[in-house]
């Protein structure tokens, strides 16, 4: 039973591998056709220095791989994708502006927008699993009822105003915290959870606030189910039934919900990312976007695409090992 | 030259002083008798590093001097990498921008009608490592067989177009270029192909300086080169003596430079201060750190702190002003002035701006005090009042203080710009006011950085008095520079354009800038298309409004650039630059900026480099004590 | 918890409301949520102040464009915080910080209120056709939608922000000229397909129903089942979902604003506003405060106003 | 028949609303014996589950009002700290419930669910109580019952399910099951096995079981006592060849002449016409009056205490004593005018 059970999740998931590259191949192309239906001057005339030549630009254009046409240079860019470049394998090709490799710039910033948005996820169900556990417990209680309204400020904060406020009232004012930027974990913990805490805070306040009345509204579903009351009935102490059974039941589905919400932000703390001056993948596509880098957009619109679509189907794996219902049988 | 795609920031002067007393920063001019400003007093002692960050390099060639093209890496190649032929003292004011010579003997005098240029090269001037060996005539010739070859994209290529046989040699069908011939290892001969008076400008600019093949010619694309660039300066990059240079694939990039964070210099061991002077470089300092920090407010706070010592980046006006307002740090405060200029750009085919009557009226109602408190107030610039900097002038008596369109506190006059406008075509009412349906929503780029955002609502407001109203889009920097540059775009009026010079000759502004054949379809400079023809305006597919005749200025530009360099040439440019402010008014320029630096407390000497606009890398000095 | 359900369901339902009109019912529920209703009021207060602005400059005695670069800045250009004369301080310009957060207002309502109703009005014709007719039209209008979820937001607001910012034409023929007009065409393209979601799923399952076929039956045309039978029975939800729409336009407004893709300066926008306070904040903390605290506060209220709506039309959806 | 286990004295549940309080159980008085079975019958809404429900302290105090006595052993749960109560709760006291799927946890392995409980009560190794808890399924009739505790309940059939509940409701060994309508989702053969199972655990251990259904059918098979509720209060109690044989309260006749007959024999089906009151807005009077076919007068003056007219057999009809037998064979036709035939 277990090795027929192994062999139809292993289709399961090579088939939506399948359906991810599909995905790719069309986000990708997305890209390629806004990058060039929506232009916003010749590229090859905005990197080929101050006070161009046509002829450097006509170098200018041979170097960056825009003399072809768009499809050929679709191809190109699938073809080194697929066989890798000069820069190694996969051949994300370098970067227009600056002129180095896309590849290691890549992973040393998506090292970063992991640690923030991971960070971010530890916060915000940190609060907002109790919130919504309690307002759930409590219905209708002035916890539940201000948890809720204060939810909805929350809900309701520009992020990058969030950001600055909070910047501007501990680092600038108060000098509690450090500023902006980036530290290293291995260069300095303390420095690093310091620069990291004002971030992790702006990004999760929202989230936290939404998980709480999502966490809040399948807790009182749950808490309504008879396995709640069978619980109780054997004499189990009531934070037993809380915690093992109602949370349990409550948080299965909440784990594609996270994980879909965490792959979202891999290619989405633009605003964060530029507020607290974070060098990682939002900042970079934001750069990329506004300097015509289309290879820079490109690979964050890359890891994007299949951060969200391998984290859907992590949690869809999850989910089946979580919720023995939904295991292929 | 350079579009200011990245604001100019370079200037004039070294300390404090000069630049604030000049303007009406009260709360500064305290500190303005008493700067002890350690700059231009070069006192510095031996040792230590001097430490800058930035939060990008903004390299335009990946640092490879053939096509690199940023005041940047000018200031660092000129200053501790590179020596050219003819090169400069890197020193704040006019006299930094005299030439001397460097990797030369002496400064050649041209023959045949400044078409024949010879130079013996010094004795004893030896390439840092990995190559070691000492540096020929051969190898500054190697440079321009990189500047001729198309593939690696030499950035400024055309100021060496007039060079014999260079065209032949770009299209293959040389394999030398006949005009640089080097009779021996030390003697190197230029055979212009037309008189250049301004040449030996030209070879001081870094893409001339000697480049070793046997390294050079393993990088066949444009940037490769940068991350191995052997030094022939004082400094070298750090890593350099471990690259192997026996065969192409066995060479590494050296460690000490990655684009993406860091380049770092140490010295060169064979370099010898016998070959150069310390009037030049006094290269105190053991090392140099080009660090990039991201966030610009740390690097200041790190600065003020101590714990580095110089940024690329210029002070936010905010930090400038709590700095200058503290007696204890006011003296951390250095600038020079840049040879920039800073203006607004109109198009002399899109009405209204075809009719010079309206041109001058903006000039007139400019409220240029007003953009110069935008950007920071008298301390981040002098008022600029016509084409060139006074600086790029070497007696400038002749200009200084001419202010063709002078109103009370430079704020604008609203009477001398109606009086103007009244003559207008575009007044039918003669009110004084731009009447016609072509002075409303005129469409208006605009530059969204901080600085150049805070100058949109003073050029409005002063134009509306005029009865201009703008349609403005602001845009980053890099996309407007691509837009107003497309001439097809047709954009009646740009703001927040600059200009800075490559060198100190007037041509470098003249010539891109409103010469007709600098007009091109896209990454035109020549903005205000002064000089167009019809037959040019078809093609580009510009109209040119009806009776309108765009004024040329080539004649002019053509008569002065023959005259070979002295005061013949400058009193040439000097005549020309009241022409064009006086009978063509492609501008109303506003600003010459002052560039900023905010220094560490470990700084004992400092000065500024005229020649590149940075700091003069050559004259620093550190506290050698306090730092490893 | 535990009830024996029957119990609740063998109750009598509510007294309350025999004998009223539904809107009337609608509204009597909405004022019960003391939230909603001051929300609601502080909207009205808002949208009169925006429309009264040029009113309330000339009170105050500064346009939203004036400069006042002589009192308001410093020698250094930087702006000098609240007055007596300059309630809410000047900004980097010299300009007054509450006129122009008084202005500002407009374009978040506007805004919130156009974009909203142009793609709540796409949704709801695209959801209705869809899901009546099906078939070929269905699948190209679902796959469309699907298509726009998954274009990078970002990449396709700055493409068209300076594509359309080239000339001064704009882009499709001078149809979106950058400002308010590409804003709201940006937020628009983003913001139907979820209406149209709803509206195809809703009415998917009405085709099926009854009173539709029912409708059939008596020879009615499918355009006046669509119409008459099909979208009133929509209105809840599209109603609940345009309330929602509208905070979240308004947001995603700020955001364009704050990445320099949204109106033009010149034009007063909170985002916009705090896109230049982000140069300033940490000494000039009332350009940050003040327009983000009436930009959180009117999405607070919009959402605030849409809880109210839901409630007011499902008052079991609470629990 | 004399053994006491829990008794229930004039108990009162109200349910707090928004339409204002429904009075779910209204002076119920009951009580179950050691190793007998007590049958609750009543139709939805009667007050069965609940009154077992607030004896097990399961009611939620923020939406229910409790009063009244229900003792076990003599001892009242409803004063016990909730600590106490605890205690009680499986160890005492096993609950089972009418949907075994939806009273199962999910997510959680059945041998997991059963070992749970015994570790909730006791200082027990994780291994001894998965071998209890194998033990416990085996001897509710579990074929393989080591691979069953592994499975989850969505695995297992629904009698199976409905026999780990049972496994887990006594795994505690307590005095007694209520078993809240254990067989209704379950078919009719099932049903049988399943009740067999209780009946036959109850005389093996000497368990007291009260076994809730809205059947009378599933009742009369296994019970000892019989008490028949109606909207919230017993309306006869009797031993259950008593109830059954001769029946004494108008809605108890109503009940077995809705019962199809097990020969099949019985010409006619009769429902009881109208549906029982809303528990917010009682009648009053006899709450089964308005659809009562032999109504007096007098039904609507007062509510009609519980009498126990024979030994052990009481009702809660003002109807003469006897005339009753005849009245139930000849009900008069219009029972909202009727009057007693004499």
């Amino acid at each position: 039973m277990g090795g027929e059970c192994i062999c139809v999740m292993g289709r399961y998931i090579l088939r939506r591998l399948l359906w991810t590259l599909v995905v790719i191949l069309i986000v990708t192309l997305v890209t390629f056709v806004i990058f060039y239906v929506l232009p916003s001057g010749d590229p090859a005339v905005r990197f080929a220095g101050k006070e161009p030549t046509q002829q450097v630009v006509a170098q200018v254009r041979r170097d960056l791989g825009l003399n072809h046409n768009v499809a050929v240079q679709y191809l190109l860019y699938l073809k080194r994708l697929v066989v890798g470049d000069k820069y190694g394998w996969p051949g994300l090709g370098f970067s227009y502006t600056t002129g180095g490799a896309i590849a290691p710039q890549l992973w040393q910033r998506a090292q970063i927008t992991l640690q923030l948005v991971l960070g971010a996820a530890v916060i915000w169900m940190l609060i907002g699993i109790p919130v919504g556990v309690y307002a759930a417990l409590k219905p209708r209680s002035a916890f539940d009822r201000s948890s809720l309204l204060v939810g909805l400020v929350f809900i309701s904060t520009p992020v990058f105003w969030l950001g600055m406020l909070l910047l501007w009232l501990f680092w600038a004012t108060l000098g509690w915290l450090p500023g902006t930027g980036y530290v290293t974990f291995t260069t300095d913990p303390v420095a690093w959870a310091g620069h990291m805490l004002m971030p992790w805070l702006t990004l999760s306040l929202a989230f936290a606030a939404i998980y709480a009345r999502i966490i809040r509204g399948k807790m009182l579903d749950t808490l309504g189910e008879d396995y709640i009351r069978t619980a109780r009935a054997k004499g189990l102490p009531e934070r037993r039934v809380v915690t093992h059974h109602a949370l349990r039941a409550s948080l299965v589905p909440i784990v594609t919900l996270l994980a879909v919400d965490i792959a979202t932000l891999i290619g989405g703390t633009v605003v964060v990312e530029d507020v607290f001056n974070l060098q990682g993948l939002g900042s970079w596509v934001l750069y990329g976007a506004q300097n015509q880098d289309l290879p820079i957009t490109l690979a964050v619109t890359l890891v994007a695409t299949i951060a969200v679509s391998l984290l859907s189907l992590m949690a869809d794996v999850i989910y089946a090992y979580l919720d023995p219902r939904v295991r292929p049988r | 030259m350079s579009v200011v795609t990245r604001p100019p920031r370079r200037a004039r002067a070294s300390v404090i002083g000069l630049a604030i007393c000049l303007g009406a920063a009260a709360a500064v001019l305290a500190a303005c008798g008493g700067s002890s400003g350690s700059a231009a007093s070069g006192s510095g002692s031996r040792g230590g590093t001097y430490r800058v960050e930035a939060t990008d390099f903004g390299f335009s060639n990946n640092f490879d001097p053939t096509g690199e093209y940023t005041t940047n890496a000018w200031g660092i190649y000129r200053g501790l990498l590179i020596r050219t032929l003819v090169g400069y003292k890197m020193i704040a004011g006019v006299p930094g921008n005299q030439l001397v010579p460097d990797l030369a003997t002496a400064l050649p005098t041209p023959t045949g009608n400044n078409t024949v240029w010879t130079f013996t090269i010094k004795t004893g001037v030896r390439f840092a490592p990995p190559v070691n060996r000492v540096i020929t005539s051969q190898d500054v010739a190697y440079a321009f067989q990189r500047i001729a070859t198309p593939a690696l994209a030499a950035q400024y290529g055309f100021y060496y177009s007039t060079i014999a046989g260079i065209d032949a040699f770009a299209s293959g069908k040389s394999k030398t270029i006949s005009g640089i011939t080097t009779p021996n290892t030390r003697t190197i001969v230029f055979h212009l192909s037309q008189p250049t008076p301004d040449f030996l400008y030209r070879l001081s600019l870094p893409a001339a300086g000697p480049i070793p093949r046997e390294v050079a010619k393993c990088f066949t694309a444009p940037g490769g080169y940068g991350r191995d660039l052997v030094s022939s300066g004082p400094y070298m990059i750090q890593g350099s003596p471990t690259v192997n240079v026996s065969a192409c694939g066995a060479i590494t990039p050296m460690s000490g430079f990655d684009p993406s964070s860091k380049l770092v210099l140490v010295r060169n061991p064979n370099y010898n201060p016998a070959t150069d002077s310390t009037a030049m470089r006094t290269a105190l300092p053991n090392g140099f750190t080009f660090t990039i920090n991201t966030n610009q407010r740390d690097i200041f706070d790190r600065i003020q702190a101590g714990l580095t010592d110089d940024s690329l980046n210029a002070p936010p006006a905010s930090i400038v002003a709590q700095v200058a307002g503290n007696a204890s740090q006011r003296h951390l405060i250095h600038s020079g002035l840049s040879d920039s200029t800073k203006y607004i750009s109109m198009n002399l085919a899109q009405a209204p701006f075809d009719d010079i009557h309206v041109r001058k009226a903006v000039n007139l109602i400019m409220d240029k005090a007003g953009l110069q408190q935008a950007n920071g107030g008298p301390l981040f610039g002098e008022l600029a009042t016509h084409i060139v900097p006074n600086t790029m002038y070497n007696d400038a008596s002749s200009i200084t203080g001419y202010d063709p369109y002078a109103t009370p506190g430079s704020s604008g006059s609203v009477s001398a710009a109606q009086a103007e406008m009244h003559q207008s075509k575009y007044d039918p009412k003669h009110d004084g006011l731009c009447d016609a349906s072509a002075c409303k929503d005129v469409f208006t780029i605009a530059v969204n950085t901080s600085q150049d955002t805070n100058e949109i609502p003073v050029v409005q407001s002063a134009l509306g008095r005029i009865g201009i109203t703008l349609n403005i889009r602001a845009l980053p920097p890099s996309s407007a520079g691509a837009t107003v540059s497309t001439v097809a775009n047709n954009v009646p009026l740009a703001l927040s354009q600059g200009f800075s010079k490559d060198y100190a000759d007037p041509s470098t502004f003249f010539t891109p800038l409103f010469e007709s054949s600098s007009i091109a379809p896209t990454g035109n400079l020549n903005e205000s298309l002064v000089g167009l023809t019809p037959a040019l305006a078809h093609q580009l597919g510009v109209k040119i409004p009806a009776g309108v005749t765009i004024p040329s200025v080539d004649a002019k530009i053509a008569a002065c650039d023959a005259i070979p360099t002295g005061s013949d040439r400058q009193s040439c440019w000097i005549a020309l630059d009241k022409y064009v402010m006086e009978s063509v008014v492609p501008w109303a320029p506003y600003l010459t900026q002052h560039d900023i630096h905010l220094l560490g407390s470990d700084v004992t000497a400092w000065d500024y480099d005229q020649s590149s606009n940075t700091t003069a890398y050559s004259h620093v000095a550190v506290a050698a004590n306090k730092q490893g | 918890m535990s009830v024996d359900v029957s119990i609740l369901e063998s109750a009598q339902p509510p007294a309350l409301g025999t004998g009223r009109s539904p809107a009337a019912l609608m509204w009597l529920r909405f004022r019960v949520n003391r939230a909603a209703y001051v929300s609601l009021i502080f909207l009205v207060v808002l949208t009169v102040a925006a429309i009264a602005a040029p009113l309330i400059a000339h009170l105050a005695g500064h346009g939203p464009n004036d400069l006042y670069r002589t009192s308001m800045l410093d020698s250094f250009g930087n702006p000098k915080g609240p007055t007596l004369h300059f309630w809410f301080g000047a900004d980097a310009s010299g300009r007054d910080v509450f006129v122009r957060v008084i202005y500002g207002a407009r374009v978040s309502l506007i805004v919130g209120v156009v974009a909203t109703g142009i793609a709540a009005t796409i949704g709801v014709v695209f959801g209705l056709i869809a899901g009546f007719r099906g078939g070929g039209l269905d699948t190209l209008l679902s796959r469309t939608s699907d298509v726009v979820l998954a274009l990078p937001v970002l990449l396709f607001a700055i493409g068209l922000s300076s594509a359309c910012s080239n000339t001064a034409q704009g882009c499709v023929g001078g149809a979106v000229t950058p400002g308010l007009n590409l804003v709201i065409v940006i937020i628009v393209i983003f913001a139907w397909p979820a209406m149209f979601r709803i509206v195809r799923a809703a009415t998917l399952s009405l085709r099926e129903s009854t009173f539709v076929e029912a409708g059939r039956a008596v020879g009615m045309t499918g355009r006046s089942i669509m119409f008459r039978e099909v979208l009133p029975n929509l209105i809840s939800p599209v109603v609940v979902y345009a309330a929602l729409m509208i905070p979240e336009s308004i947001l995603f407004e700020a955001y364009l604003s704050f990445l320099g893709l949204g109106v033009p300066g010149t034009t007063p926008s909170w985002g916009g506003m705090l896109e230049q306070a982000s140069q300033y904040y940490t000494t000039a903390w009332w350009l940050m405060v003040f327009p983000g605290v009436f930009l959180l506060a009117t999405i607070l209220a919009f959402n605030l106003v849409a809880d109210g709506v839901r409630d007011a039309f499902d008052p079991k959806a609470t629990k | 028949m004399s053994d006491v286990l829990l008794e229930i004295e004039n108990l009162h549940v109200t349910f707090a609303s928004p339409h204002g309080p429904i009075r779910a159980v209204d002076g119920l008085s009951l009580r179950a014996e050691r190793g007998a079975t007590l049958g609750v019958v009543g139709e939805s809404g009667s007050g069965k589950s609940v009154t077992f429900l607030a004896a097990m302290r399961l009611l939620d105090p923020a939406t229910a009002t409790v009063s009244g006595r229900i003792r076990l052993d003599g001892v009242d749960l409803l004063t016990l700290p909730s600590r106490e109560m605890q205690t009680v709760r499986g160890p005492r006291i096993g609950m089972i419930f009418q949907d075994p799927l939806a009273a199962l946890h999910p997510l959680l392995r059945v041998g997991d669910q059963i070992s749970e409980t015994l570790r909730a009560h006791g200082d027990i190794s994780r291994r001894d109580a998965s071998d209890r808890a194998v033990a416990a399924l085996r001897r509710v009739g579990i074929p393989s019952p080591d691979e069953r505790a592994r499975q989850y309940p969505h695995e297992l059939s629904g009698g199976m399910r409905q026999r780990v509940m049972i496994a887990m409701a006594l795994v505690l060994e307590p005095e007694l099951l209520i078993a809240d309508e254990p067989t209704t989702a379950l078919d009719t053969t099932v049903e049988a096995q399943i009740l067999a199972l209780i009946d036959d655990l109850r005389t093996r251990i000497g368990l007291g079981v009260v076994l809730i259904s809205h059947s009378l059918a599933t009742v009369s098979q296994v019970a000892d006592t019989v008490a028949v509720m109606y909207a919230g209060r017993a309306i006869e109690r009797g031993p259950c060849s008593d109830v059954f044989g001769q029946p004494q309260h108008p809605y108890t006749w109503g009940l077995l002449d809705s019962l199809p007959a097990v020969d099949g024999g019985h010409e006619s089906l009769t429902p009881i016409p109208g549906a029982p009151p809303s528990l917010a807005d009682l009648p009053p009077g006899c709450r089964f009056g308005p659809r009562c076919g032999y109504r007096m007068p007098a039904c609507g003056e007062r509510v009609p205490d519980l009498v126990e007219r024979h030994a052990g057999h009481a009702d809660a009809c003002i109807l003469p004593m006897d005339g009753r037998e005849g009245l139930r064979r000849a009900p008069i036709a219009h029972p909202a005018n009727s009057e007693p035939a004499p």
